[in-house]
């Protein structure tokens, strides 16, 4: 299930939708990432994301379709936030659900690697020292490609 | 009229993040279209960079494709991620 | 911050604590086990968790200190049930707030080896064929030994 | 008087979780109760398992550990994890 949200997301209310559809699943893993306080450039004051549609959730619903395909799952929700926010806010959401928990690990940081590197978002920072684009840092990258290594 | 999206930072050098636009007579490729806009707005090469890549009706392309039918011509710089 | 209960635990209440206490993290991952509706003897219908206070409320703080000293984590949640508990209820529930990504996912990946392996419980399934008490399973152990061969 | 637990699957051999016991004049080590035990309950052995441990007064102790001052003795089969 993948949502892009205009509005506020909630982890809580994002696992306990989880929990429902994947009742007696055995594992649940979520990742929940939030706007942060303070940039290279600068302390925060708010963040613009923004997306491409259909080719943002076309992307995403292709990563969550090899996601299952890879692994055992019972259940998975993504809710990406975009438009304006600001810092503490969440802006993505992951959860998976299945009887391995290493599977549910897996396919969760798997997910995470795809949205941080992959999905099409364009991201822009306010900052104390102006307002700047952000690129893909290496790091992610490298995160990514652990799992092309394995195909 | 092909409507032209222009996301991340290059809708800080096209001023605005879409447009309605009649193709010149001359552009008949992605290619040729960088190029033309790249002059017009006084980009400096920012559209030619071969990691901004071109999506003709939401799908990638490479710059010898074609624009005859297209509908919406999106320029898409490096994604950031979430 | 460690919770033995024999109330219910509910996943979205515990996340958003966990989010109070981490604000600006970056990023939150937790894992929560629900008790499986079936088992290898046929179907669950309840099942007991023994603890033996407090060395296992020591053996499980034990874990943590060792988490944040191997991850740069910024907090950490763990809630266990104990008692008897019904299929589909919580028994577990791991949340680590980290602002990278990596740590958070690694050090919940790590508490849940300790707590599914080495943590101070005993644990009696009772099912459509009788009750018995249940003890680690092969996988368990060596998902847990991943971490010792780093030392 | 020392409180005596008996956890997990050993408890099903013992009748009770728990039991207050002044240890007789001979057993001085933990290994001797260990023995002790497995008689007095018939236990065939179970008691005696090295994978039972055993903890005096919330530690953990190797079978040559003297009783003395013991108030809590656990025995303690495999635990099962959560």
């Amino acid at each position: 299930m993948l949502q892009l949200s205009e509005m506020p997301l909630r982890a809580s209310e994002l696992i306990k939708a989880l929990e429902k559809r994947s009742a007696g699943a055995g594992g649940l893993v979520t990742f929940t990432g939030q706007v942060r306080p303070e940039a290279k450039s600068g302390s925060v004051s708010s963040l613009f994301l923004q997306a491409y549609s259909p080719m943002t959730e076309n992307g995403i619903e292709s990563a969550i379709a090899e996601a299952q395909c890879r692994w055992p799952l019972t259940a998975v929700s993504v809710a990406h936030r975009i438009g304006e926010m600001l810092p503490g806010d969440t802006i993505v959401f992951v959860g998976t659900a299945s009887a391995h928990r290493r599977a549910a690990f897996e396919a969760a940081d798997f997910l995470m690697d795809y949205l941080k590197t992959e999905a099409i978002f364009w991201k822009r920072e306010s900052t104390s020292s102006g307002t700047n684009w952000i690129e893909p840092r290496a790091e992610d990258y490298s995160d990514a490609s652990r799992w092309t290594e394995h195909k | 009229m092909t409507k032209l999206l222009y996301f991340g930072r290059l809708s800080d050098i096209t001023g605005s993040a879409e447009e309605t636009l009649t193709l010149p007579q001359d552009v008949s490729t992605a290619g040729e279209l960088r190029a033309y806009l790249d002059l017009r707005f006084e980009a400096g090469g920012a559209l030619l960079e071969p990691t901004v890549r071109i999506a003709v009706n939401n799908e990638l392309c490479f710059d010898d494709m074609s624009l005859a039918g297209a509908e919406e011509i999106a320029f898409m710089p490096p994604v950031g991620g979430g």
